[in-house]
């Protein structure tokens, strides 16, 4: 899992290694998983609506598939440019 | 059309240098659009109201984001007749008054040069995995994404 | 608002350099948008179907093309908030490849830059006074106003 | 009068000096009275849709008045940029 901008600075790091239990199979199931971890997870992703994902480097709603994937990112929207 | 230029840098790059790069590269295109995306000066949506920054820290996805930035090129060579595109993209600190983004397109004719390279533009900002902090009086906050960049990329949509 | 900077020249012209110029004179803003159109490589409505251009010639009218290029600017920043305007037009014979015009805005957010920038060229493409003449391989011949250029220019009207 | 581009190939010369009689007010009555002084003059304005006028550098329609000003130009379509 990585994690970028204020997502990283609340969780506490930019990247962990995870094996979630198999009945986590979407984004969102993901996430909630994970705020499970400890309180700075659950307040990184507190914000529910305003965090987005990547799974293998592609952009990917909350309710993709993450079966598979060995590369997953969490960020707010994106402010570049 | 040539192999887009897409660079996801730390270096400082002169805008000015990149696009007589660009146009040497494109000769026989009649038409050449370049926007250059600097540091601004005041924090918040608007000049008027905004306070001054001092600093900027770019974050950014390595990987990701080269890839997202070649796709959207590539997305836009399907949707206008482009010979060739740049996108160049810092990231890490930044000073006031540096580029931060460099975009350009050539192609036979202006209305399509110009479409291609808004289209990028708009689509980069709301896409490329790119995040700005921004140091102003108050301290070093993140920048909220705005509601208008995400109208002015949907209207591209078919 | 820096006073528009404009120029009506004979000699060559180098858009990377200009560019630079141009940043340099806006460093607070933005957002910055450049055009520039080069001598094209080929006569008539497509790169497709045309014959290769040599040479061309550039007339225009002195005193009237540098007013009418002022009035333009003038329009445009009645329209948008630009913070800086350059326009650079040659006249005499060009070259293959030579830029003929380079229009650059300078704004605080980039749709009005794109928008200013743009506006400049479909203007100056139907108002301002200068003809084409371009050499192929059957001679010299005044190049033909387009129809697509003045529709792109009406369609900036209120 | 000033012309330009075809306009001047087509007359003969970039510019001349003339004094039109007072009943000649608009640009479209000079263009009348300049295409009877020479078969050349008749030549450049016979595409008369084709002709635009600036009076006093300023772009003007053909029942645009003409009088007071110092300098008419007679030029095609523009085609620069």
């Amino acid at each position: 899992i990585l994690y970028f901008a204020w997502l990283r600075e609340r969780v506490g790091t930019g990247e962990e290694t995870v094996s979630p239990p198999a009945d986590v199979t979407t984004v969102g199931q993901l996430i909630d998983w994970l705020s499970q971890r400890s309180a700075k997870h659950a307040a990184a992703f507190v914000e529910r609506k305003l965090i987005r994902a990547a799974v293998d480097q592609v952009h990917q709603a909350h309710d993709a598939n993450i079966r598979g994937a060995t590369e997953i990112a969490f960020f707010p929207p994106v402010t570049g440019g | 059309m040539t192999t887009p230029d897409i660079r996801v840098q730390r270096d400082v790059f002169d805008q000015g240098a990149e696009l007589t790069r660009f146009s040497s590269r494109n000769k026989l295109s009649g038409a050449i659009c370049a926007f250059t995306g600097q540091m601004r000066d005041f924090q918040g949506p608007t000049r008027e109201t905004g306070a001054v920054i001092s600093a900027m820290e770019l974050d950014h996805y390595p990987g990701m984001a080269e890839k997202q930035l070649a796709a959207l090129a590539h997305d836009a060579k399907l949707r206008w007749p482009l010979d060739g595109i740049c996108i160049i993209h810092r990231f890490g600190l930044l000073k006031p008054t540096e580029a931060i983004v460099f975009v350009a397109t050539a192609s036979a004719h202006r209305g399509d040069a110009f479409a291609g390279c808004e289209f990028l533009m708009d689509w980069l900002k709301t896409q490329a995995p790119f995040w700005k902090k921004e140091t102003g009086p108050d301290g070093a906050q993140w920048v909220e994404a705005q509601a208008s960049d995400d109208s002015r990329a949907t209207r591209w949509k078919i």
